[in-house]
C-alpha cells in the first residue's frame, strides 16, 4: 500500500505543476467534453501525461503501457479528478480501440497501434454508425471486398468524433454482403490518409465541428489490420460498448459543480431576492445533489466490481441512462443559476458560456452511443428479462 | 382542436402562415442570423413593409390610428404564426411599445406614435431588465428632465432597428417610470454579446445623458403592458410547439430504422402523443387567454400569466423532444430542432421564470 | 333564448330544492364516482330527476325523453355542476347504452328499453372486457350461438361495474368464430336474471365492490335483443366509446376543489408554518390550478364543437388521457394538504376520506375505458398518423 | 446490482428474506390485518420471538446488552426485508424507541432497557406527532414529574403490542423532553382510527396524569435516532420498490393482450426499465446512508435525508406504476399492488415530507 501511497502521492505533486494554464483559465468547468476548437492543446496534454508515465498504466510495457495495476488506474482517475485536469484528446482510441486490441488484436497490431494511442502520436476516430445506420447499427452498409492482401472499402460513415484530426479510423465493415445482419461484419483499422477518403464536418448545435460525415472510396487496407475474424465485428464492437458506457470517474466532479452553482444562486437576483433563498430553486438544486449523490454511489459500485473483477455487463446501461439524463438537468439548473444571463453565448456568458454549452451539448448524451430509448430497451431485455419487442422496435 | 376560431380568424392564420412560409422560411431566418447589420437592417424593413401592408402593426389600434381594431385573439394569431416561422422581427417589443405608449399621461404621444406604428414608420424596442437581471427593485438607470437618462439597460431586443426605445428608469423621486428615447439620440451606445437564440439577438443599451420624453409611471403602465408580454411569448410558445410536432412527426415517419419507421416504436409515440398534448394545452390556455385580456381588459393578467407558465415551459419540454426523436440529425446545425430549442429557452425564462408565475397564480388563486 | 333561460331557471330553483341532504353532507366532493355502498340513494336520485322532467332531454318523448335541444342538455349540465348534485345512478346506461340504441337499435328496441334506461327502472351494465382480453378486447372469447329464435351465451365477462345492481347487460359476443378478430362480434342485451347467469363481486383497492365478474353458461337470449347486425358490434362498441370519452362537464366543479383544498391547506401545519404558506405546496398548487384551467378550456372547446355538430373523433382520447392523470395529480394534492392527517381512511378521515378514496380510486382512471397507454397509441395513430405498430402491441 | 454487501451481509439478506417468505408471506400479512387485536398480539409475539431468536432485535447493541455489535449495514438488510414482506410489527418502532433509551441522561435506562429489548422482552412505541402533524413547535402534551404526562399524541404505530412508549412531551420549563410510560399505566387511552395502510395502523394515545419517567431532552436525543428513522423508512422503501418490480415484471411477462406478453411492448419495457433505475438508485443512496451513519454516527442525518428523501418518492412512484402495469387486476383488493402503494404513500409523509428533506439538504450543501 505504501507504494501505491507513494506514487499518488507523486501523481498529486505532477499535476499541481503540469495542469495547463489555459484549462484552469477556461474549461475546468467540463469535466469530460472539451470543445472541438482546443483539440491542438490536449492533444498536447495527452503527450505530456504519455511522456511522464501516465498513460496506459495497466497495459504491459511493450505497447508503450506502464504495466501497473487496475488500483493505479483507479487513483489516477481520482487524482484526475481532484485535479481538474483536461480530459486527453484520444479518448475513442483509449477507451474503445485499446479494449478491441487487448481482447481481439494480434500481437502484432498490438505493438504497431497501441503506443501510438496512448502517446496521441495518432488520433483514432469511431467508424460505426451510418446515415441509414443509427440505432439500428446492424443495418450498416459499407462494404470491405477482399482483393488480394487488401479490402477494397465503399460507403460512408457518420458521427465520426474528431474525423477531421483522427489519423486511424476502426470501422465496422460488411465482409459478407449475403450473411444475417449481424454475422457478416468486420472490425478494421483504416488509415485517414489513405486515397479515397473524404471527411465533411458536421457543424452541431453547439457550433463546433465535433463530428463528421467520413467517405470511402475504393480505398484500399492491408487485410491485416483486420481485428479479430472478418465477421467477428459485431461482437469486438460489443465488447468495446460495454467498456465506454463504464463508469466514468469524471462525473466525481459534478459535487464541485454543484458547489459552483450555489455560488451563482447567490449573486442572481429572482424576484426581490437572491435565487439562493428561492424556496423552489433550493428544492431543485437539493434534488441535484441527491441524484449527484445515488449516481455517485452507483458509480463507485460499479468501479469496485470492476476491481474485483466483475464484467462490466447490461447493468452500464443504467449509469448511461441515468448519467446522460442527470447531466442534462444539471446544466439546466447551472443556467437557471444565471438568470437572463443565461442567453448569452460562449465568451459573452458568464465563466465564458460553459454552461450554455454544456446545456447544448448533453442533448446530445441521451442520443450518441445508444439512445436512451435503446438503454432502456437493453435494461429491460437483457437485466429485466422482458422478451424482445421482435423486429420493427427502435 | 382549433380552439374554436372564427372563419375570418382562420383565414388570418392561413393568411399569415402562407406568407410567413412563402417570403420568410426559416432559410431565410438562417440567413438573416449570418447577415452583418445592415443586410439585417434592409431584411427587416422589407419584412415590415408587408407587416404594415398586412395590417399586422395596427391589429389592436383604433380605426383612427390607422390601426384594425381587431381583438387579442387576432394578434395572438398573428404572434403564434411568427414564432412557428423563428421571424426575426420587431413585432413583439413594438406591440409592448406601443401598449405602452398607448396609455400615456401624455395623450399627444399615443397620438403621434400609433398612427405611425400602424403605418409600420415607427419601430420600438422596450428596455427594461439590466444586467443584475429583471427584478425592478434592482434597477439603477435613472432619469430626469434636466440630465436626460443614464445607466445601462440589458437584454433588450430589436435595439438595431428601432426607432425609438421605452425605457424603465428611476426619476427624482426614484420613482420608476417608463421614458422614450430615440435610438438615434446624444448618449446611446449599443453592444451586441452574442445570444444563444441567433434568431432573437440581445442587446445592452448604454445611456449617457440622453434626452428623453416622460411617458408615465410603470406603476401604472407595467401592469397593463406586461400581460400581453406574457401572451405574447405564450403564443410564439404555441407556434414553436406546433412546428416542432410536426416535424418532428414527419420525420418519425419518414425515418426507418429495423426495418420500420421509428414512429412505429411505441417510445416514438408516446412521446409525440405527449408533445401534441402539451401543444393543444398550450393552445388552449393561451387562446383562453386571448380572450380573457379582451374581455377584462384589467383582470386577463391571471390567465396571461397562467398561459406563459404553461405554454413557455410545454415548448422547452416540446422543443427537447423533438431534438431526441431527431436523434443524431436532431444535434446537427444543419436541421431546425435547436433552433426552437434555443428560442423556448429564452422565452421560458423571460418576463418571468415559470416559478415566478406560478407563485402569482397561487396568490390570485387565493392560497 | 328567454324560454332557455327560463327552463334553466327552473331547473335551477327545482335543483335548490331536491339535491338530497345526505348527499351535500357526504359526498359532494364526488364528482363523478360515487362509492358502490351508496347505489340506491343516488338510484333513487335518478328517478327523482326523471319524474322531474330532467333526463333524456334530447331523446324523442316516446322513448322516454323530453324532446329537448342540445342547448338544453348542456344547460342541464351546467346546472348540475353549479348544484354539486350527485351523479346519476344509471351512468353506463345513459351514456353508453343510449347512444349505441339510438344509432343502431331498432325502433321496438328503442321503444322498449330507453325509459328504463331514464328512470332507472332498469340499471345497465357493461360486458366487454374478459380476464384474458382487456386492452386486446378484440381478442374476446364470449361466444353467441344462434339456436332458434335464441342465442346460447357462454363465457364471462370482467369489470362489470355495477353487476350486482343491474338488470341488464350489453355484452360484446363472438358470433362468428372463424371471421378475423373485430369482424365476428355482436352487440347483444341480456337480462341479468336469465338462467345461467352468475355474478362474482370483486373488491377493489378501494373496498368497494363497483366491479364484478360475470359468468354465462347456456343463457339463452332472444335474437331480437341483437344490436344491430350480429358482426356489427365492434362499430357499435367504438361508437359508443367516442361519446364515452367526451367532455365530462363534472370537471367544472374541479375549481371548487381547488378552493377546498387551499382551505385545507391552511389549517395544516408544516415545518414551522401553515402549508399554504410553503412556497413548495403553492409551486404544486399552482401547477394544479393551471392545468385545470388547460383542461377546462379543452373541455368547453369539445362541448362547443359538439354543440356545433362536430363529431367527437379520437380527439376524446386526448382528453380522457389528461383528465385521468390530471385527477390523479389532483388527489395527491390534496391528500398532502392534509399533512399526516392523509393516512386515515374513510369515515375516519378529514371530510370522510373523501379525498383518500378519491387518490385510490383514480388509479383506476388511467386503467379502465382504455389505458393511458392505449390512449397514446390512439392519439399517436390515429390523429398524428404516425404507423400502426403491428401486432404484439398494447 | 448488489451494493457491494460482503458474504456475511448477503447470507444475513438470504436468510431474511427466506424466514420471512417461508414464515410470514403476505398471505399471512392480509390474515393480520383481518384479526381482532388479540389475535393480533398472538401472531405478533410469534413473530417478535423468532426475530429475536434470529437476533434482529440487538443488531446494533453491544455484546454486553445482549446485542450482535453488528453495524447498520447489517439493520438496514433487516429492514429492507421487513419492507418487502410489509411484515406488520413493531421492529422500527422499537429500533427508533431503543435509539432514544440508549442515549439517556438516565443511564439506568438504557442499562435496564436494551438487554430486554434483545431479548425480545420489551416492545416499544414512540409516539412523536400530535393531531395536528409532525412540527413539535405544536406540541402541547406536557408532562411534570409530578402530575405525570397528559395530552394526546397522534399516528402511532404498534401501540397494542408496545410494553412501553416513548413520548415526546413538554416539561414544566416548556421545553421539549423524551418521557417513557408503560403501555398499561394509569391514564392511557388508546383510540385506533382507520388507516388507509393497513399493514401499519396508527393510533392515537391520550394520556390523563399518566406516570413517566424522563428520557432525556428532544434536542439532545431527537437528532441521533431521528436520522435512524429517515434510514429506516428508506430500507422499507428499498424492498418495497425491489417488491413490486419483481412482481410487475412477473406479471408483463406472463399477461398476454395482443397476441404477445405486455412485456414486450416497449411502453411497459420502458417504464419497467425505470422502475429499475428508481429501485437500484433507492438501494444505492440508501447503503450510503447506512455507512455513513454508521461511520460518522453524528453526521449521517444528510445522507439519511437524502435517502429518505429518494427512496421513499421512489417507493410511492413505482407502486403507482405498480398498479398501472398490472391494469384492471392493479386496481383489485385480490392483488398484492395496493398494499405497497399505501404503505409507500405513508412512509412518503411520516418523519419529514420529502420536501422538508430536500430543503435541509440545500441547506446542508451550503445553499
Amino acid at each position: 500500500m505504501s507504494a501505491l501511497d507513494d506514487w499518488r502521492t507523486d501523481l498529486r505533486r505532477w499535476l499541481d505543476d503540469h495542469v495547463p494554464a489555459w484549462w484552469q483559465e477556461e474549461f475546468a468547468a467540463t469535466p469530460y467534453e472539451v470543445p472541438e476548437r482546443r483539440f491542438d492543446e490536449i492533444r498536447a496534454w495527452q503527450r505530456t501525461l504519455f511522456d511522464a508515465g501516465y498513460m496506459g498504466l495497466t497495459l504491459p510495457r511493450a505497447y508503450g503501457g506502464q504495466g501497473l495495476s487496475a488500483e493505479h488506474e483507479l487513483i489516477r482517475a481520482e487524482e484526475m479528478v481532484r485535479a481538474s485536469a483536461p480530459p486527453i484528446a484520444n479518448q475513442v482510441g483509449v477507451k474503445q480501440c485499446v479494449p478491441a486490441l487487448l481482447e481481439y488484436g494480434t500481437e502484432e497490431q498490438k505493438r504497431r497501434f497501441l503506443p501510438g494511442i496512448l502517446s496521441a502520436d495518432e488520433i483514432w476516430c469511431q467508424g460505426y454508425s451510418e446515415p441509414g445506420a443509427g440505432s439500428d447499427l446492424a443495418s450498416l452498409q459499407t462494404r470491405a471486398v477482399l482483393d488480394g492482401d487488401d479490402y477494397v472499402v465503399n460507403g460512408t460513415k457518420i458521427w465520426t468524433t474528431y474525423g477531421t484530426h483522427a489519423d486511424w479510423i476502426f470501422a465496422l465493415v460488411r465482409t459478407d454482403p449475403e450473411a444475417r445482419k449481424q454475422a457478416g461484419i468486420g472490425f478494421l483499422l483504416i488509415d485517414m490518409k489513405s486515397p479515397g477518403i473524404e471527411v465533411a464536418p458536421i457543424v452541431n448545435i453547439t457550433t463546433d465541428v465535433d463530428f463528421c460525415q467520413v467517405f470511402f472510396e475504393d480505398v484500399r487496407v492491408p487485410a491485416a489490420h483486420m481485428v479479430g475474424r472478418p465477421t467477428q465485428g459485431w461482437e469486438v464492437a460489443n465488447h468495446v460498448l460495454a467498456h465506454e458506457r463504464g463508469a466514468n470517474l469524471a462525473m466525481l466532479r459534478f459535487g464541485d459543480f454543484l458547489d459552483q452553482i450555489a455560488e451563482r444562486a447567490r449573486i442572481t437576483h429572482r424576484a426581490g431576492r437572491s435565487l439562493a433563498d428561492d424556496p423552489s430553486f433550493r428544492q431543485r438544486f437539493a434534488q441535484c445533489r441527491i441524484e449527484f449523490e445515488v449516481l455517485k454511489q452507483q458509480v463507485l459500485q460499479s468501479v469496485e466490481e470492476v476491481r474485483t473483477g466483475r464484467k462490466a455487463g447490461p447493468a452500464s446501461s443504467l449509469l448511461k441512462l441515468q448519467m446522460s439524463e442527470y447531466d442534462q438537468r444539471l446544466s439546466r439548473l447551472a443556467n437557471e443559476a444565471q438568470g437572463l444571463a443565461a442567453q448569452h453565448w460562449l465568451d459573452d456568458g458568464i465563466d465564458r458560456g460553459i454552461w450554455q454549452w454544456r446545456e447544448l451539448w448533453s442533448r446530445a448524451y441521451t442520443i450518441f452511443g445508444g439512445s436512451s430509448e435503446i438503454q432502456r430497451n437493453i435494461i429491460a431485455e437483457r437485466i429485466l428479462g422482458l422478451p424482445r419487442t421482435g423486429k420493427g422496435r427502435k | 382542436m382549433t380552439t374554436l376560431l372564427t372563419d375570418e380568424q382562420l383565414l388570418l392564420r392561413d393568411s399569415a402562415r402562407e406568407l410567413l412560409a412563402a417570403r420568410h422560411p426559416i432559410a431565410r431566418v438562417r440567413e438573416w442570423t449570418r447577415s452583418e447589420p445592415t443586410r439585417r437592417a434592409e431584411m427587416h424593413a422589407a419584412l415590415w413593409k408587408q407587416f404594415a401592408e398586412m395590417g399586422w402593426l395596427g391589429l389592436l389600434l383604433p380605426e383612427e390610428h390607422g390601426g384594425m381594431a381587431l381583438t387579442f385573439v387576432e394578434q395572438t394569431i398573428v404572434l403564434e404564426e411568427l414564432g412557428r416561422g423563428l421571424v426575426p422581427s420587431a413585432y413583439l417589443s413594438t406591440l409592448l411599445g406601443t401598449a405602452l405608449l398607448a396609455r400615456s399621461d401624455d395623450a399627444g404621444l399615443a397620438r403621434e406614435a400609433c398612427p405611425r406604428v400602424a403605418a409600420g414608420d415607427l419601430v420600438l424596442a422596450v428596455a427594461f431588465a439590466e444586467v443584475e437581471g429583471d427584478d425592478p427593485t434592482t434597477f439603477a438607470a435613472h432619469w430626469s428632465e434636466a440630465a436626460g437618462v443614464t445607466g445601462t439597460k440589458a437584454f433588450v431586443a430589436d435595439v438595431p432597428v428601432a426607432d425609438q426605445i421605452v425605457v424603465a428608469v428611476r426619476d427624482a423621486h426614484d420613482d420608476l417610470v417608463w421614458v422614450l428615447v430615440d435610438r438615434d439620440a446624444d448618449g446611446v451606445t449599443v453592444e451586441s454579446p452574442a445570444t444563444m437564440d441567433e434568431t432573437r439577438p440581445l442587446h445592452r443599451v448604454t445611456f449617457e445623458g440622453t434626452p428623453a420624453r416622460l411617458v408615465g409611471r410603470l406603476a401604472a403602465l407595467w401592469p397593463h403592458a406586461e400581460p400581453i408580454h406574457w401572451l405574447a411569448l405564450a403564443a410564439e410558445a404555441v407556434g414553436g410547439c406546433a412546428r416542432v410536432l410536426e416535424s418532428t412527426v414527419a420525420y418519425a415517419k419518414e425515418r426507418v430504422q429495423f426495418g420500420a419507421p421509428i414512429g412505429a416504436n411505441q417510445a416514438i409515440k408516446h412521446k409525440c402523443s405527449d408533445m401534441l398534448v402539451r401543444t393543444e394545452g398550450a393552445r388552449a390556455i393561451t387562446y383562453h387567454a386571448a380572450r380573457e385580456l379582451e374581455r377584462h381588459r384589467d383582470d386577463g393578467a391571471f390567465a396571461c400569466s397562467m398561459a406563459k407558465a404553461y405554454a413557455t415551459e410545454a415548448y422547452r419540454e416540446v422543443a427537447a423532444e423533438g431534438i431526441q426523436i431527431h436523434g443524431g440529425v436532431g444535434f446537427t446545425w444543419e436541421f431546425d430542432c435547436h433552433l426552437f430549442y434555443k428560442r423556448a429557452r429564452a422565452n421560458e425564462i423571460t418576463a418571468g421564470h415559470p416559478d415566478e408565475h406560478r407563485e402569482r397564480i397561487a396568490r390570485g388563486a387565493g392560497l
